[in-house]
């Protein structure tokens, strides 16, 4: 009867095999009885994390030993946390597979693991990389880079020109689909080859024949272009060229980049170790022609800011991403606004028109709204300056940025001026106006409420805000028929080269400007000089025109730059801070940075 | 018994179908799908990834492919049958049947939903598990003490803790909880990359957040329950035999009173290993909560569809452990069925 | 037949001092139960209190819910602290003017948590008649009509409760947030609708259950043998008496409804904004948990004072309903 | 049944009545493994202006027999002729009319009045269904019919649970009575109430009948009570009538084993009686009406049971004087009983 | 232990009262009475009227609260019960005093098998182990006429009917050899055949054990066969007390004569009408200082509404808590004046109608 009594009871304890059978898929310890969690693993906040992260084996099952053994097995990891850098990072990246990857967060790994042909330097200027120098023909269709001699992997084998034709290949393959496909159909012969149908075998061996790049030997990457691309040594930095080993990617399946082992690389590190959204570790690699001075680098993947403060104030953290949020909060604490930086990003938001729709078809109304921006207490208020004002399109750092830009400033008197100007004569007569925000961001309410508030206050315009998850507004933007009458948005450069922020966005044939509604032939012109001359000082002065014409014809408004902001521990040392630190500052020259005790 | 249990199974299998359909619908009605990013994505690639994934076959029923077979001379009625349900929805069922609920788009194809649950689910369990454990440990002395103590102040403490406990949302509790830490103790628990292996202490605040609605709502149950049975004849009979106070609660009223507890425990500790998106998200815990909410938002179909469906079934699993020891606890049901 | 008239002759007797005595129905008797339980009578108290905030939401709050712009927004400044507290940035430093300090967008915490109560009890009420309306005609029908027509409708019960709520709202908020339905009313009417859809199933089972006793209980046999037709047995003498617990659960239906509101506001996707002044429904304390959490570190009094607010209400509703229940079911 | 008066004096006329109730098996497939026969192939008549008794233990199927006369339950199987009209056969609109003139009276004084309607709605309801008045001449017969059942007319605006029992009971009968019915099925109308109680209500049932030449069917399980207000009465066992007689002939001579073990266990309340009474005391529980015995349903009890019992049913047979029993050994029932004290008004 | 001379049970004054919504009731209400080592004494009442409530009240059984013992002695063998602990109070329970209720369907523990049940109390008052409890359960069971005790010991409640449940409950309650077995209505949710089982049963265990019996009930039937003596109880008091065979020959209290008048007996002719007790019972809260019975009452004077009558001696062995002595002859007479007087309320009730029906 007492055995019935208990029965409640011993079901708990029935569950508990099923406890160790889930605990027994994680290498750590046994399950505890379910009372006593404090029968626990290491305890927590005492050691940094890094210390142990990388002896502790990942859930996956290592692949199979490569056939060509490494030398420097990713096992052999820092031994203290001394000389590792352990930067802060909000979201856990999806996928990091240099032909996939689409997103900062991802980009940021890769290019610590790996290297293109060029990279950007701490002046975001193309400088050789793996490629020691490069050549354009006459009217830069075709693109010669030469390697270094002896390039190896950080296992040791070498890297030759033909892995980097696997690369291209392997972004251009429509089989391999990656996101950013695109950014290479300057390429001869990839953007068919990116359609082709693998099904279609002839067709698609075909397209892969008809792709124009190609090893004359194992030093020299020839590159056949599509059309004049003389920014095209820039994109060659960019990380759909980074060389992942073809046998490891065959080997591993789709998901081969998650096995630290096969992705071996060219570039100053190496993954040593993946948490999934936890950590990721690297080591320095040695292989790497110019060595850098950490042992490695841990990224921690933290995305509620406030623990991340927190972590930061208790040593866990050598770089931390404050949100806007916070910076109050980092303002007022003594030590950590010593420490807290902020610079100006490579990136411009600015209020989007659709221009197709009443009543922004009209010039005086966008000037109307172009004037009414407070840009400078939005900065300063309500994003508590985590952006700077701007007038211009191309960011300050990025070549074609142009500092003289004064029209359109925050100007009520102009403002009203413009709508009483305009077709419609007053705020009564405006149709009505709805502007589109993304909701993810808790703090995007209040800055849209502060835009439309303004334009109430100043213009008399009402404005009505639609907030919808990010997701539906990157759908309904993607759509010339439902692309909102009014939004805020922009363009983060992919590469510091003018080309990539105004001929790909505000070309006439650019989606992103037929979207809007924009285009206009004599900006066309001056842009079509940018994108095929030869000569860089003739080109950007090109596209400083062209962006002239842009701004004056308002399909944006710009409003403002978000900064690059950090809290870094003072032992931190050698970091070169650009526009693109969009990570961690110095993430494009990580090789000099250091560690001082 | 058996007939009794084959038939409950049985019975969740057109649930599950009809939540399956329902979530499939909603998701389609949704606009952006999983591949639409901020920046361009070259068309023809998206067409790409939307072949691979099957996202170019009709959503419901595959018309055009019967024809097709049809006019290939095609008589089979399996084959035809197959050809009218490769549709999205078709083929996700059928592969679901078989285990396998599809690759997840968030991570490009390259893994498959039940791998992420299996991978992610672990802790959510063992946090869910640690939450019940509590709720039930605590909610039941409680209750128990607050029944047997009628109005004195063991009475009150446990109701009204039971009652701020069903009342007040778990997030409410568990940020107000995490801010009196940092504010008082400067305490953010940031937890090492292995804390969440097996058990630990990392686990404490979040369970105890996650197991105080039960807890409250055990208390509740439990007090009601004992007091419920405290009328009953067969009390008056075992006083009337001079039982003393511990056999009469021990042997006579604890199993009667936890009938009632019993039948909500299953789907409560369901809901416990499911239902903590929002104590995931506040603790930072990385659990398959968290994961669900992060799916939606990328418009990750499959691994919506799989979680839900997921959950679904643990639902009705909960539910039928507890007719099981229901019948266990009374010997009524038990012969019954 | 001599007991009547005897009764009514002699003093003392229990039948004469019943005329004087005012009629009782069992809802005056309920009424009275509650009058005596303090807590349920706090509750109650409470969200009549609440209700006045909501209506004289505009008289009470010190500020507009809208946020400020210009020369305003930089005298309030975003994150302001609660009045009590000092900090060494001036900017910072809590004001009497705000007591609960200014939001993220220098909106004043306090007027927000005022307008807040209006979306927190309509969300409360109204999708608790919504749910009502379908899960007491579910019940009836299913439990009265019985048979085929009953097992199907409880098979399609048993998805509606194997369906995962949370889940459910947050795919429903995702799928139809865009639409001209979704933003209806702020977004608040897909919210009442998504609830609704999802909480009848346990009104049904709760109504049906009801249903199916009184069905067996001899005035309704009663009835069906003096001829009575089945739609008014339903309405006169099933329906009056499934009330009870049809009240209580509405009770504890209400706080659902306002924790389902603030868990979606929570997670990015419960009400919309609307900065016109005029706008009845400006904020949702919800959201301003939402916002608050970001906050956390700036202004805490954002999570604090909305936390506890939402806290206060349920608590509330819970009191009340518990109350009801002993009211309304004298057997406890 | 023949063997009975003229058609028309029989009110109520009932031919092999059945009412099965399926029994599902808890297998896989649910299958409908049985059935409860409640009540299982009766036949009797009422006459106008008499008052049937019928008695039986817990579970013998006469609370069902009611409710399957009065179509609440719909019988599975026989007919039931009332004044020449067969209620199995008709619904809807004609059978709603039909219950102007079958009422029934509940055994249960508190769950038979709905708590939520006051005294006047319950009792005006079925005058309102069957626009017997209308508008305030409703009010007006509530108030009369309050007044016939003892009750004082000021009491129509409460509401039932003001109420105790017995007064409830006069409140099921005012309802009753509503409809101006010919036939009133008693189910235990006095078995719920207090000892003081009964006779009051008794009584007024008695005087009801006389002044408005009601029809009774009396259902209890109370041996004396139904004996006191039938004229005659009818003994039911596991679903089937075993013996139907005029009261005061039931009671002296007893046909059916089971009748005498029934009469002879119901207590007198008298010591001396009480002290020298001869009883019968049945062995074992009444069988589960879900897999009744072979033959006789009574041979696993029966003190002269006999092998024929085991195997074959005794038919309902007329022994004379409308006297009937299914029992193969019914002429060989000796009365074990004193005589009744006042016999002269038998009849 | 035993002190011969004393009677077994001698409960003297006993007040208990509940506490309501509505106001304190006194349940029971100086109720005195004895009950002989042996002896049957029969508590006869309505619903309402403090037999129950007694009963609990001598096994210190009342819920408190609401209720509680307000005065007054219960002497068992002696000692004031009303004083004991309530660890002394155990040892007496079950043990030297027991009791069964009246419905055995709920009485019974549904999830405990029955020998659990029955050894519980074996191993606490006869310090059995076990199997000794287990062997004498098995005894006790065949004592009450169960067949198969052995393999029925492992039963639950739910496979045993009704009359069996009784039986287990009368076996539990005999298995202490108790010297006094509180017998709450047991026979009331029992079918008549089963109750004369049930009853037999009894009345054999009784003869066998020399157990004395409280027996309960509101049926003046199974009083008559059961018991040795009665007491009568109306509105929480004792109204008349005498022999059971006094009682029915020579009742003194007109409660009792109303009650023995209206009930309808099996050997007695159809047709003869009934005479009930008028009125409802009456309302516990009700403090009037009067008879409780008088608003009912045939013979009420003016007196009866301002005086408690208490239980007076009418005879030797024979109290009846009424003022008056009422004669055969008062009786008969007001039996026929209420039957006209009824007929007389009836016609008049009838008259309006049946004119408004002519009328129509």
């Amino acid at each position: 009867m007492r055995k019935r009594m208990i029965a409640l009871f011993a079901l708990l304890v029935l569950i508990l095999p099923v406890l160790a059978a889930c605990g027994a898929a994680t290498p750590t310890t046994a399950p505890a009885a379910t009372t006593a969690p404090t029968a626990a693993t290491g305890g927590e906040a005492t050691a940094p994390p890094v210390a142990d992260a990388p002896t502790t084996a990942p859930t996956d099952v290592p692949a199979a030993a490569p056939t060509d053994a490494p030398a420097d097995p990713p096992t052999a990891a820092p031994t203290s946390a001394g000389n590792v850098l352990r930067i802060h990072q909000v979201a856990y990246p999806d996928v990091f597979d240099p032909q996939k990857s689409s997103y900062s967060g991802e980009i940021v790994l890769l290019s610590q693991n790996y290297e293109g042909l060029t990279r950007l330097d701490e002046n975001l200027e193309t400088v050789p990389a793996a490629a020691e120098s490069w050549e354009y023909n006459a009217d830069a269709t075709v693109i010669t880079f030469t390697l270094r001699p002896d390039l190896k992997y950080s296992d040791g084998s070498p890297l030759t020109a033909e892995n980097f034709v696997y690369a291209a290949q392997r972004n251009c393959d429509s089989a391999t689909a990656g996101e950013y496909q695109s950014i290479l159909f300057d390429l001869a012969g990839c953007a068919d080859f990116a359609s082709s149908v693998v099904t279609d075998t002839a067709a698609y061996d075909a397209a892969k024949a008809g792709l124009g790049v190609s090893a004359p030997d194992a030093n020299t990457v020839v590159m056949q272009m599509a059309q004049p691309a003389p920014y095209f040594h820039t994109v060659a930095s960019l990380w759909v060229m980074y060389p992942a080993k073809q046998e490891m990617i065959e080997k591993g399946g789709e998901t081969w980049w998650q096995d630290p082992e096969a992705q071996i690389g060219n570039g100053p590190f190496q993954f040593s170790s993946i948490v999934e959204d936890q950590q990721i570790d690297f080591v320095r690699n040695d292989n790497y022609w110019n060595p850098a001075k950490l042992d490695g680098l841990s990224f921690i993947y933290i995305d509620d800011s406030s623990v991340a403060l927190e972590a930061y104030k208790s040593g866990q953290l050598d770089i931390f991403s404050p949100d806007p949020s916070q910076i109050p909060a980092v303002q007022e604490d003594a030590e950590l606004a010593s420490l807290y930086v902020a610079y100006e990003g490579a990136n411009t938001t600015g209020l989007q028109f659709n221009t197709k729709l009443a009543p922004f078809d009209d010039l005086k109304v966008r000037e109307a709204f172009a004037y009414a921006l407070d840009r400078e207490t939005y900065c300063e208020v309500i994003r508590n300056a985590d952006c700077l004002q701007t007038l211009t399109w191309i960011p300050k750092g990025i070549p074609g940025y142009d500092a003289d830009e004064t029209r359109f400033a925050f100007d009520e008197a102009a403002a009203k001026a413009a709508l009483a100007e305009s077709s419609y004569g007053s705020a009564d007569a405006l149709p009505e106006i709805t502007m589109m925000y993304a909701t993810n961001d808790p703090a995007n309410q209040a800055r849209h409420e502060f835009v439309a508030n303004t334009f109430r206050d100043v213009l008399g315009v009402e404005v009505t805000l639609q907030g919808l998850p990010s997701k539906d507004v990157s759908a309904a933007k993607k759509d010339n028929a439902t692309y909102p009458q009014l939004s805020l948005g922009g363009w983060i450069g992919d590469y510091p080269d003018p080309q990539n922020w105004v001929s790909v966005f505000w070309n006439s044939n650019a989606t992103f400007a037929q979207r809007q509604g924009y285009g206009n032939p004599a900006a066309d012109e001056l842009m079509k000089v940018g994108d095929t001359s030869t000569d860089q000082a003739a080109r950007i002065a090109a596209y400083q025109e062209a962006q002239k014409i842009i701004i004056g014809d308002l399909p944006i408004a710009p409003m403002y730059n978000r900064v690059n902001k950090y809290v870094i521990n003072p032992r931190v040392t050698g970091y070169a801070m650009t526009p693109a630190d969009d990570q961690f500052p110095g993430q494009w020259s990580s090789t000099s940075i250091s560690i001082t005790e | 018994m058996i007939g009794f249990l084959i038939r409950r199974i049985l019975a969740v299998i057109p649930v599950l179908f009809v939540v399956a359909f329902i979530t499939f619908f909603l998701m389609k009605q949704a606009k952006g799908g999983p591949f639409d990013q901020e920046k361009e994505v070259n068309p023809a690639t998206v067409k790409t990834l939307n072949a691979r994934f099957g996202l170019d076959k009709p959503t419901w029923i595959n018309t055009t492919a019967v024809s097709r077979a049809s006019d290939q001379g095609v008589a089979n009625p399996l084959t035809l049958t197959r050809a009218f349900l490769d549709s999205q929805f078709g083929n996700y069922i059928i592969n679901a049947v078989q285990g396998d609920l599809g690759p997840t788009y968030s991570s490009k194809g390259t893994e498959n939903v039940q791998d992420v649950i299996k991978r992610k689910f672990p802790i959510s369990l063992r946090l869910g598990l640690l939450a019940a454990a509590l709720a039930v440990l605590v909610g039941l002395p409680l209750g128990i003490l607050g029944a047997l103590k009628q109005n004195t102040i063991f009475d009150y403490i446990s109701l009204i803790v039971a009652t701020i406990g069903t009342s007040v949302p778990t997030f409410v509790t568990g940020l107000l909880l995490t801010l009196f830490l940092s504010r008082v103790f400067g305490v953010k628990p940031i937890k090492p990359i292995d804390a969440w292996d097996g058990y630990s202490t990392a686990y404490i605040a979040p369970a105890c957040i996650l197991g105080l609605n039960t807890m409250a709502y055990i208390t509740r149950l439990t007090r009601s329950s004992m007091l419920e049975v405290k009328r009953q004849d067969y009390i008056r009979t075992a006083r009337a035999k001079g039982m003393g106070d511990r056999v009469v609660i021990t042997r006579h009223m604890l199993r009667n009173s936890m009938i009632p507890v019993v039948t909500i425990l299953g789907p409560a500790v369901a809901g416990l290993v499911t239902g903590s998106f929002i104590i995931e998200n506040i603790f930072r815990v990385p659990g398959i909560g968290d994961e669900f909410v992060g799916s939606i938002g990328s418009r990750d179909y499959s691994m919506i569809m799989g979680a839900t469906l997921f959950f679904a079934l643990l639902v009705a699993l909960g539910n039928l452990t507890v007719d099981v020891v229901y019948g266990f606890l009374d010997p009524r049901i038990r012969s019954k069925s | 037949m001599a007991t009547t008239s005897s009764e009514m002759s002699r003093p003392g007797q229990p039948g004469v001092e019943e005329f004087q005595r005012p009629v009782r129905s069992l809802w005056s008797d309920a009424w009275g139960r509650l009058r005596r339980n303090k807590l349920a009578m706090i509750g109650l108290f409470y969200i009549f209190f609440l209700s006045l905030v909501a209506i004289a939401a505009p008289v009470l709050a010190p500020h507009s819910p809208a946020r400020p712009i210009g020369a305003e927004l930089r005298e309030r400044g975003a994150y302001r602290q609660a009045a009590w507290v000092e900090s060494n940035n001036e900017k910072k430093t809590g004001l009497w003017t705000y007591p609960l300090g200014t939001d993220s967008g220098g909106g004043d915490v306090l007027s927000r948590l005022i307008y807040g109560t209006r979306v927190s009890l309509v969300v409360g009420f109204i999708p608790m008649i919504f749910t009502l309306l379908i899960g007491v005609t579910m019940g009836l029908v299913s439990g009265y009509a019985g048979g085929a027509l009953d097992s199907w409708m409880m098979r399609f019960t048993d998805v509606v409760f194997a369906l995962p709520d949370i889940l459910f709202f947050i795919i429903v908020q995702t799928a139809f947030g865009k639409t001209t339905f979704g933003r209806t009313f702020n977004g608040l009417l897909l919210i009442f609708v998504s609830f609704s859809v999802v909480s009848w199933a346990g009104v049904a089972r709760l109504v049906r259950g009801q249903v199916l006793s009184l069905k067996e209980k001899e005035f309704v046999e009663a009835a069906h043998a003096v001829g009575v037709k089945n739609n008014k047995i339903l309405t006169r003498h099933i329906l009056p008496n499934t009330l009870a617990p049809i009240i209580v659960a509405a009770a504890f239906i209400v706080p659902g409804a306002i924790v389902t509101e603030a868990v979606l506001s929570f997670l990015g996707i419960g009400i919309q904004p609307n900065t016109s002044p005029t706008n009845p429904f400006p904020t949702s304390w919800g959201q301003m948990i939402f916002e608050g959490k970001s906050g956390i570190d700036s202004q805490p009094w954002i999570l604090i004072s909305s936390a506890i607010a939402i806290a206060s209400i349920t608590i509330a509703f819970v009191a009340l309903g518990d109350g009801l229940r002993d009211a309304l079911d004298p057997r406890n | 049944m023949q063997a009975q008066a003229a058609a028309n004096d029989n009110l109520v006329d009932i031919k092999d009545l059945k009412m099965h109730f399926p029994v599902k098996s808890n297998g896989l497939l649910r299958r409908t493994i049985g059935a409860v026969k409640a009540v299982d192939g009766l036949s009797f008549t009422v006459k106008r202006g008499e008052t049937l008794g019928l008695v039986g233990e817990s579970g013998c199927g006469k609370s069902t027999t009611g409710r399957a006369i009065l179509q609440l339950h719909r019988p599975t199987s026989g007919s039931v002729l009332f004044d020449g009209q067969d209620l199995t056969k008709i619904k809807g609109e004609e059978l709603r009319r039909m219950r102007r003139k079958v009422q029934i009276i509940f055994q249960d004084p508190y769950a038979s009045l709905n708590p939520r309607m006051t005294v006047g709605d319950i009792i005006g309801e079925p005058i309102r269904v069957h626009k017997l008045r209308s508008g305030k001449d409703v009010r007006i017969r509530v108030e009369e019919l309050l007044k016939v059942v003892g009750l004082n007319p000021y009491f129509i605006n409460r509401y039932p649970h003001e109420f105790s029992g017995g007064q409830r009971q006069r409140i099921g009968i005012a309802r009753a009575l509503a409809v101006e019915p010919d036939f009133i099925i008693c189910d235990e109308p006095v078995s719920a109430l207090d000892v003081s109680i009964q006779a009051q209500i008794i009584n007024l049932l008695q005087d009801l009948q006389n002044e408005f030449n009601l029809t009774y069917l009396f259902i209890a399980h109370n041996l004396s009570v139904v004996k006191h207000i039938s004229d005659r009465v009818a003994v039911m066992y596991l679903g089937k009538m075993v013996e139907l007689a005029p009261a005061a002939q039931l009671y002296v001579h007893p046909m059916h084993p089971y009748t005498q073990a029934l009469l002879s266990a119901v207590p007198i309340p008298d010591p001396e009686i009480e002290k020298t009474r001869q009883r019968i005391i049945l062995q074992g529980d009444v069988p589960s009406p879900l897999n009744p015995p072979s033959g006789c349903y009574f041979h696993t009890r029966c003190p002269l049971v006999i092998d024929k019992c085991r195997v074959e049913e005794p038919p309902f047979t007329d022994y004379g004087h409308g006297h009937f029993a299914a029992c193969w050994r019914a002429t060989e029932v000796t009365p074990i009983l004193s005589e009744p004290i006042q016999q002269e008004t038998a009849v | 232990m035993a002190k011969e001379n004393t009677p077994l049970l001698d409960v003297r004054n006993l007040q208990v009262q509940f506490k309501t919504q509505d106001g304190i009731i006194n349940a029971v209400n100086n109720v005195s009475f004895t009950v002989n080592r042996g002896e049957t004494l029969g508590i006869v009442g309505e619903s309402g009227s403090g037999k129950s409530v007694t009963s609990l009240a001598i096994m210190r059984l009342i819920p408190a609260p609401p209720g509680k013992i307000a005065g007054g002695q219960i002497l068992f063998d002696g000692e004031d019960l009303v004083d004991y602990s309530e660890a002394e109070m155990r040892k007496i329970r079950g043990n030297r005093i027991s009791m069964i209720f009246q419905d055995p369907m709920t009485s019974l523990n549904p999830v405990l098998r029955i020998g659990r049940q029955m050894t519980e109390s074996l191993q606490l008052h006869m310090n059995m182990n076990a199997k000794q409890a287990r062997d004498r359960a098995a005894e006790l069971l065949a004592m009450v006429g169960i067949p198969a005790p052995d393999k029925r010991l492992d039963d639950y409640p739910h496979q045993f009917s009704g009359g069996m449940r009784q039986r287990v409950m009368i076996a539990m309650g005999l298995s202490c050899n108790p010297e006094l077995l509180i017998a709450d209505e047991p026979t009331t949710a029992l079918d008549v055949t089963i109750q004369a089982q049930i009853l037999e049963l009894l009345n054999r265990l009784k003869d066998e054990t020399g157990t004395a019996i409280i027996f309960i009930t509101h049926d003046l039937g199974v009083v008559a066969g059961m018991t040795d003596r009665v007491m009568v109880m109306y509105a929480g008091r004792a109204v008349e007390q005498t022999s059971t065979q006094q009682l029915y020959d020579n009742p003194r209290m007109p409660y009792t004569m109303g009650l023995l008048d209206s009930i309808p007996r099996l050997d007695e002719g159809k047709g003869e009408r009934l005479t009930p007790i008028r009125g409802l019972p009456p309302d516990m809260l009700e403090k009037a200082e009067r008879c409780p019975f008088a608003p009912r009452c045939d013979f009420v004077q003016e007196v009866c509404w301002t005086t408690i009558p208490p239980l007076r001696s009418v005879e030797p062995n024979h109290q009846a808590a009424c003022l008056f002595d009422i004669t055969h002859e008062q009786r008969q007479s007001a039996a026929s004046k209420k039957a006209a007087e009824e007929a007389a309320a009836l016609e008049s009730a009838l008259e309006s109608v049946i004119a408004e029906e002519h009328s129509a």
